[in-house]
């Protein structure tokens, strides 16, 4: 009853789907529902695989910022499961494998053992998008993919080179022991990179466009939201205990987030098609997430995570959806998606302006406390730098909104089933609960994610 | 013992119910909302005067009230205008889209007004800042154009931005979240800035020179009964963080203007305050939509409310609050006035509409009242504040403010007639002749506002006894008013009776009344039987002179009226260029240039690294 | 000394994928990469005179093995290689499929 | 409190009567100008009762209500005003601003009432009248701002007395570019020939009274010649140093009256934007500068 | 002179007041005549030497006035085409009450030298009412200067109530205007 099931059934049944393709997306729903109630019972603490000492063997951690991340994405891999069982039923295997993958890599303490994960969550994300039907995008993103996971690894085993461990923990020991960063620079670049590639951060994820700028109602909740969070999971974790950054791999890195930052606010501004609004609005989210690790507001972090997930879900989804039905997705052709639709116009917007960050939803809760934490931190010109970003994001959200309000010339009907509505009300009304009740969110505190036990066999 | 998070909780409510009440028949959710208001008014007017509000929260977790009169003397503006124009709602929500929404989201801004004016901490200001911006975003495309909420928000937003950066800024130089504490703690070149960003906030907000774009996109093109809120209420808020930099921050202390006594800071103000007044009244003068021509005469009045709190003394600190009561008033009432004839007419531009007066002559009395006291003429309540404003400027001495001032008080007698000639007098226009004056239920706000204009005007001790509360509380020399409210102004340099003013005025108008009476009777004739060089004229559109009625003034500055809107197109595209060009840059097809890209960040890294 | 060779390979590989825009040849510079870097990986665990580092009963103690851990590792990551290039090949077929040509170049944007 | 209304009514009479009889005298003077004998000296009153007898033409109330309220509103300007430094209504109640402003209601009645009579004439006849008002207003205003600034107080019984007293002399001499432009600022409130824009009686019949007939036009009459008196009273108490008795003040009223109204005689007409380019010019120019010399320099004669 | 100590002063009739009043008014009307500057005909160049200073009509009291509410006198002053006539019975109309017509040159009187012209009207008589006529073709300007001394001498006797017989046979003078003009009050003139 460890935690190695959580990553082993949805594997093995991910296999077993591929024999009863029809059953793929009901097993699917029941590993999900599975892992969720596994993940209620398990304790935190680490497992070793195999026995082995801590170089050989692999170990996995349940602490409490991994259950928050994998109560997360399972429990959005089981709502977008069951919201695309019609149209993509046979991408249960593949949604299985990805699983997997994701419930792996925030697991794993073992470098190694992360870049096997970060490769077969890649597999699996690189099938998602192959179902938007445009292989040359999915070739782009494999090519990157791929290109950045060997970069890590390539960063893997310069460590391992230099402190002979694989494992987080040790790694850790090693590197404060003899804390001479100048050595460490080259490898925690390349594994940022690696990990950048992935998590969307500016200047490597030319994927994006292609990859989200054609999305569908399966594939666009998936990578927006379920990938986004898992990666940025995973990259918060190692930037908060592994890379410590300072000197001058400090101000480069914040220089690209805060570019990235309002690099992807003004992208969004300038383009016309509703899904790249919403894919370089979460590029500007997913660098904020990155700027909050590097400067230690944790806690905030996380909490920005989950909003932004759960409010790209119910964007993607109302989007993809409409798209598929009305043909293109140029705001002139979706003016007066809402008029008809009350109620999903109503989810729509409050989740655009908790990602906005206005008063009533619990994005402008998060914002104004990580803010406030910059400010303690005295980091003025971040804070500039993210409210100008906030402001161009504003504008161009709330012209988007007042096109799909009101109707343009065209008439356009787009009909959504009563499951997306039930999936849409239910995050609007979290988002605007923990908006004015915010006693939950002060519990974790930035020591969330200390990884420093070394979890030996012993 | 009404608290006030009772009154925001009861608010927030109202306005779900009133979403509930509005989708089942519009007129009974519209009532509804009259009651929620008339109540929050009641409760606020009861307790409010006395500082009787108690300030102990129970239910909203992180927020703490407390009471000043600063604050006080704000909101009760607001609550009444938002009251007065609550009476308009039955009758026009009833073409509106979300007519559901307009009620809730008009309630909700209400309870975020109370909320910002009653609270002691930055944050919570910010808060119930913001939830004003966004809810009333949302009810002005309700009105005639999209663009108008866009432009809104984003002026709206970028204020509050740079208020935010100024709290931070407070907050990491004194660690204090706290207004009053935390804006004394500050000083150096933090203080200047915050000031500087405070300042971009209120003038974002006031619609004042740099920021005005949106003034009159947003209250032209907003929903009748909401642009006497917009330019009436929301405006002050931009008041009240303008005072909050003016009057509590003194940043440039030493850096004196000698001549004049006044800090550079102040004497910033002061100029652009001017500018705005200036170029308000020549856009006024040239505008030909009435409400255009009103939001532009709400810029213009709001570079007075500057001018008056950037002269640091009593005398201008008191003619500027005053001026935010007197402008509040008369501006609603005369949005009220043109939204009543637009109800009628459907129409606010002034080359369509003509000879309103004959079949709405109670909307054309309260226009009336409402636009004597915008140019400030004695018996209404603007003369009072703008004398007192005049008062001041003499007494320091300032020239070029003193001529721009000047040039607004005799421009705004210009721009104010203009829809009164065009709209209300002149012939009655055949597709006119079925107009029927507004209903009782519009009426009763309008003989409302025309009664307490008149009551500013003649009586004003009272009121200037209560802003002596908020003068001391500010610590600055309360102002000289008698209870018979005669007023003095540096000791007997200015004496103001406003009450003899008035007694005089009716005295004369009482005799002219009886040289009227007894001579002959004259014969009434219609309005089409004028001298014509005795040319036969049968339509009344070629009789009535609306169109460019200053003709030869808007000759001589036609050319340059655009300047700050290009600058602002500009921007726009600027920032789109920018985002083409990341596009360009970061998103192309071929995996090249991401190879590229990674390449670089390695070498610059090992580079910057390894030396 | 073999490290510098494998960085050279890595570094080849990545110059293939900058330059050729057809997609074939972009996986086989992919696959060279991968190669440049499993031998670096392999050189990292080499010490002069160890010899395979198989445990067998007859093994005496007191050997000089050469670091077992980085040839676990390469296993996994050749594997792993092997998998991303059957992806691509896939898609490399889809590719041909829907626009005749493996020229990245040629296809435009065919929306 | 009825003493001072009635004092007030007195003077409000006493300007009406002072007026009329000089306006007569000046048009004896221009007619001897022009070499012809010119009118008797009670021709205005004449006019003005002819007027109020005959029957006239209303185009509805606002047209009535507009004239009543302007003649009110002059008539309340005429009682705050201060004839000599002591024989005033209101005691220390006679601010210069309730002047600039109550004749504004009178301009405003007038302009409502013009506007009312449904002629385009009478309106574009407002419009000049507003825009000429716009252009002297403000240069004048200025010259005020430094003759408050300087004699400290804005009461005209209290300017009256500063320049009364022995050390300093009379403004027109003590701020002489401020005195010019007063005057220039005085032809152009009463309405004198280069800035008489909005009666021009050949090109827009005679602007805003065009409508105007019988007891209307006589009470308009009437208003015209009382604020005539007061704007010239008010340059008599701001820059001759007002009168301590009362011929004292008919001299200089006289004076003044008919300089301006000689000038008037000899010049043609400007148009309306000339008016406001001429204003916004030289007048302006020489306010500022008199106000800058006085306040900031303190040089005053 | 009776004396007025003893005699009561007797309580006069509402009719006598206003007869008082008129005469009082009279006295006004009388010494400040206002000119319509309505110049139909050549006659008007009498007009000037009357205003300037040989004769300086101002002495009487009379000057020229820009709109007909204003003015008490109508000045035809030379021959009146039918569209003239128009404009003039339109103007007459409008000035205030009471009000007077001084006709000019003898072409109001009989048509002058356009007696047989078929655009001029012979009898100024017919369409309004005329109170003073000046003989003469082109009348010399003492001659006009009699005529309004005429006019103000009627009105001091008051026999110059020409307006008041327009009032009385107004139907009379309507039918005559009717058969010359057609239409008096002309529509779609500037085809508006």
């Amino acid at each position: 009853m460890s935690a190695i099931l959580l990553v082993a059934i949805p594997l093995l049944v991910a296999f077993l789907s591929i024999l009863v393709k029809k059953y793929a997306p009901y097993l699917l729903i029941i590993v999900g529902l599975f892992n969720l109630v596994m993940l209620f019972l398990l304790q935190d603490g680490g497992v070793i695989i195999g026995g082995f000492d801590q170089p050989l063997g692999i170990n996995l951690l349940l602490n409490l910022y991994s259950r928050i991340a994998l109560i997360l994405i399972n429990a959005l891999i089981v709502v977008i499961a069951c919201l695309n069982i019609k149209d993509y039923g046979k991408y249960g295997s593949i949604l299985l494998l990805a699983m997997a993958g994701l419930n792996g890599l925030v697991l794993t303490v073992d470098l190694f053992n992360f870049f096997v994960f970060l490769e077969i969550s890649g597999i699996a994300a690189y099938l998602i998008t192959s179902s938007n039907k445009k292989p040359t995008n999915t070739f782009h993103y494999l090519a990157l993919g791929a290109v950045g996971s060997s970069l890590f690894l390539f960063g893997v085993i310069i460590l391992y080179a230099m402190y002979g461990t694989l494992n987080y923990g040790a790694m850790i020991e090693a590197i404060a022991a003899n804390n001479n960063y100048a050595e460490v620079v080259l490898p925690f670049t390349l594994m940022f990179i690696g990990l950048g590639v992935e998590a969307k951060l500016l200047p490597f994820n030319s994927w994006v466009k292609g990859a989200l700028g054609h999305s569908n109602t399966m594939s666009g909740p998936m990578i927006a939201s379920v990938y986004a969070a898992a990666l940025s999971f995973v990259l918060g974790r190692m930037i908060d205990n592994l890379f410590l950054f300072q000197g001058t791999l400090l101000t480069i890195v914040t220089v690209l987030l805060t570019v990235g930052i309002l690099l992807g606010d003004f992208m969004a501004f300038s383009s016309t098609k509703t899904r790249e609004i919403l894919l370089f609005s979460s590029v500007a989210q997913a660098s904020i997430v990155a700027l909050l690790f590097v400067n230690g507001v944790v806690a905030w972090a996380v909490w920005l995570i989950i909003a932004n997930a759960l409010s790209k879900t119910v964007m993607f989804l109302v989007i993809n959806k409409a798209t598929k039905e009305v043909g293109c997705d140029e705001t002139k052709s979706l003016q007066g998606l809402f008029t008809k639709n009350i109620l999903v116009g109503l989810a729509f917007t409050l989740a655009t302006l908790s990602v906005m960050g206005l008063p009533l939803l619990v994005g402008f809760m998060i914002k104004l406390n990580f803010l406030t934490a910059l400010a303690g931190a005295g980091q003025i010109w971040l804070i500039v730098a993210i409210l100008i970003a906030s402001l161009v994001e504003g504008i161009y959200f709330v012209r988007l909104l007042v096109k799909l309000w009101y109707k343009g010339e065209n008439e356009i009907s787009v009909k959504y089933n009563l499951s997306f509505k039930v999936v849409f009300v239910v995050i609007a009304l979290a988002l605007l609960a923990f908006g004015s009740y915010t006693a939950p969110m002060n519990q974790i505190d930035n020591s969330v994610d200390a990884v420093t036990e070394v979890v030996n066999n012993g | 013992m009404a608290s006030i998070e009772y009154l925001i909780l009861i608010l927030v409510g109202a306005s779900f119910l009133a979403y509930l009440f509005t989708k089942l028949n519009t007129y009974l959710g519209s009532v509804f909302t009259i009651l929620a208001t008339m109540f929050v008014f009641a409760s606020l007017a009861g307790y409010g005067f006395g500082m009787g509000l108690d300030t102990t929260v129970n239910y909203l977790p992180w927020f703490t009230f407390n009471q000043t009169y600063l604050g006080f003397y704000f909101v009760i503006i607001i609550a009444f205008v938002y009251l007065m124009v609550s009476f308009f709602h039955p009758y026009y929500l009833g073409q509106y889209k979300y007519k559901d929404s307009y009620n809730m989201l008009f309630l909700l801004s209400l309870a975020g007004i109370i909320g910002a004016f009653y609270t002691d901490n930055f944050l919570q200001l910010f808060f119930f800042f913001e939830l004003i911006i966004w809810t009333t975003m949302f009810l002005i495309p309700q009105g005639k154009s999209r663009e108008a909420a866009v432009s809104y928000f984003g002026f709206s937003v970028a204020g509050s931005v740079a208020m935010l950066i100024g709290i931070f800024l407070i907050f990491s130089s004194t660690g204090q979240l706290d207004i009053t504490s935390g804006l004394a703690a500050i000083s150096g070149t933090n203080a200047i800035i915050v000031f500087i960003l405070f300042l971009i906030a209120g003038f974002a907000k006031l619609g004042a020179f740099p920021l005005h774009i949106w003034l009159p996109i947003a209250h032209g093109n907003a929903p009748h009964p909401f642009s006497p809120v917009l330019s009436g209420a929301l405006v002050k808020l931009g008041a009240f963080i303008g005072i909050l930099a003016l009057v509590r921050i003194v940043p440039t202390a030493n850096l004196l203007v000698d001549s004049i006594n006044l800090p550079l800071g102040q004497w910033l103000v002061a100029i652009l305050g001017s500018i705005s007044i200036v170029f308000g009244t020549l856009m006024a003068i040239k505008e030909d939509d009435a409400k255009k021509l009103l939001a532009y005469s709400s810029m213009s009045h709001g570079g007075y409310i500057l001018v008056a709190f950037s002269l640091m003394n009593s005398v201008a600190f008191a003619g500027g609050f005053y001026h935010i009561l007197a402008h509040a008033i008369a501006s609603a009432a005369a949005f009220m006035a043109i939204a009543a004839v637009a109800r009628a007419t459907g129409t606010t531009k002034m080359k369509e509409l003509g000879g309103m007066i004959h079949k709405m002559p109670i909307t054309y009395l309260a226009y009336l009242v409402a636009i004597i006291s915008m140019a400030g003429i004695p018996p209404m309540g603007g003369f009072i504040s703008k004398w007192l404003i005049f008062m001041a400027v003499i007494n320091k001495g300032m020239i070029f403010v003193a001529i721009a001032i000047f040039f607004g008080s005799v421009g705004s007698f210009l721009y104010v007639f203009r829809p009164l000639a065009a709209l209300f007098l002149g012939q009655e226009f055949r597709e006119y002749k079925h107009v029927k004056e507004a209903p009782i239920m519009m009426l009763i706000p309008t003989f409302i506002l025309m009664g307490l204009n008149v009551y500013t005007g003649v009586f004003p001790s009272f009121i200037l006894n209560f802003i002596n509360n908020i003068l001391g509380e500010l610590g600055y020399a309360a102002l000289n008013v008698t209870s018979s409210s005669i007023i003095n102004v540096f000791d007997g340099q200015g004496i103001l009776n406003p009450a003899l003013i008035s007694l005089v005025f009716a005295v004369g108008v009482f005799i002219a009344f009886i040289i009227f009476i007894l001579l002959k009777k004259s014969r009434s004739v219609s309005l089409m039987d004028t001298y014509t060089a005795a040319n036969f004229v049968h339509d009344e559109h070629l009789l009535h002179y609306s169109v460019d009625f200053y003709a030869p003034l808007e000759r001589l500055y036609e050319k340059h009226t655009n300047w700050m809107t290009k600058f602002y197109e500009s921007l726009a595209k600027k920032v789109k260029e920018i985002g083409n060009l990341g596009k360009y840059l970061f998103m192309s097809k071929n995996i090249g240039t991401t190879m590229l890209w990674i390449i670089t960040i390695i070498i610059l890294l090992l580079w910057g690294v390894a030396l | 000394m073999i490290q510098y060779a494998a960085i050279i390979l890595f570094v080849f590989g990545l110059y293939g994928l900058f330059t050729n825009r057809n997609v074939i040849k972009m996986i086989v510079s992919l696959n060279v990469m991968e190669v440049g870097l499993n031998i670096f990986i392999i050189s990292i665990g080499f010490t002069y005179d160890g010899i395979a580092p198989i445990l067998s009963s007859t093994t005496a103690n007191g050997l000089l093995y050469v670091d077992p851990l980085p040839q676990a590792l390469v296993l996994t990551a050749i594997v792993i290689g092997v998998g991303t290039t059957a992806l691509g090949l896939a898609i490399a077929k889809s590719i041909h499929k829907t626009y005749n040509t493996f020229d990245l170049d040629e296809m435009g944007d065919k929306e | 409190m009825i003493i001072n209304v009635l004092v007030g009514i007195g003077i409000a009479f006493f300007a009406f009567v002072l007026q009329t009889s000089v306006a007569g005298l000046n048009r004896k003077i221009v007619g001897r100008l022009q070499k012809r004998i010119g009118p008797r000296w009670y021709q205005e009153f004449i006019d003005i009762f002819k007027l109020l007898s005959k029957r006239s033409v209303s185009h509805g109330w606002i047209f009535d209500f507009g004239v009543i309220m302007a003649l009110g509103g002059i008539i309340g300007t005429a009682m705050f005003m201060p004839i000599t430094s002591n024989i005033v209504a209101f005691q220390d109640y006679d601010n210069f601003f309730i002047f600039v402003y109550l004749l504004a209601v009178g301009m405003l009645g007038m302009a409502m009432s013009a506007s009312g009579s449904g002629n385009p004439w009478a309106s574009i006849g407002v419009m000049r009248a507003l825009t000429t008002m716009l252009a002297y207003e403000v240069p004048f205003l200025i010259v005020v701002l430094t003759i408050i600034n300087l004699s400290g107080t804005s009461s005209m019984t209290g300017i009256q007395i500063f320049q009364q007293t022995a050390g300093n002399n009379w403004f027109i001499l003590a701020l002489p570019l401020g005195g010019i432009v007063g005057f220039i600022a005085l032809m152009g409130m009463l309405g004198k020939k280069p800035f008489e824009t909005y009666i021009a009686p050949a090109e827009i019949a005679s602007g805003p009274m065009v409508e105007y007939g019988g007891k209307q036009l006589g009470m308009l009459f009437i208003l015209h010649e009382i604020s005539v008196w007061i704007e010239v009273t008010l340059f008599v108490h701001l820059f001759l140093g007002g009168a301590t008795n009362i011929f004292e003040f008919l001299i200089k009223y006289f004076a003044v009256y008919t300089l301006a109204n000689l000038i008037s005689n000899v010049n043609g007409r400007f148009k309306i934007d000339q008016v406001v380019t001429f204003f916004y010019k030289w007048p302006l120019l020489m306010a500022v500068t008199q106000a800058v010399i006085a306040i900031y320099f303190g040089w005053v004669i | 002179m009776l004396s007025t100590k003893f005699t009561p002063a007797t309580k006069l009739s509402k009719a006598e007041i206003d007869r008082k009043w008129w005469e009082i008014g009279d006295f006004f009307r009388r010494n400040s005549l206002w000119l319509l500057m309505y110049c139909t005909g050549c006659c008007a160049i009498e007009l000037p030497p009357a205003m300037t200073s040989a004769y300086d009509m101002e002495r009487l009291g009379m000057g020229p006035m820009a709109t007909p509410r204003q003015a008490d006198i109508l000045l035809v002053s030379g021959y009146l085409s039918l569209k003239t006539l128009r404009r003039l019975i339109y103007t007459y109309e409008q000035m205030s009450e009471p009000r007077y017509v001084v006709a000019l040159g003898s072409c109001p009187i009989n048509g002058g030298i356009y007696h047989d012209s078929h655009a001029v009207i012979n009898q100024l008589d017919q369409y309004i009412p005329v109170d003073v006529y000046v003989a003469g073709c082109m009348p010399n300007t003492e001659a006009v200067m009699n005529g309004f001394v005429d006019l103000m001498d009627q009105i001091k006797h008051k026999t110059a109530n020409g307006w008041k017989k327009y009032h009385a046979n107004f139907e009379w003078y309507k039918e005559n205007q009717r058969n010359s003009l057609g239409e008096v009050d002309v529509h779609d003139e500037f085809h508006e």
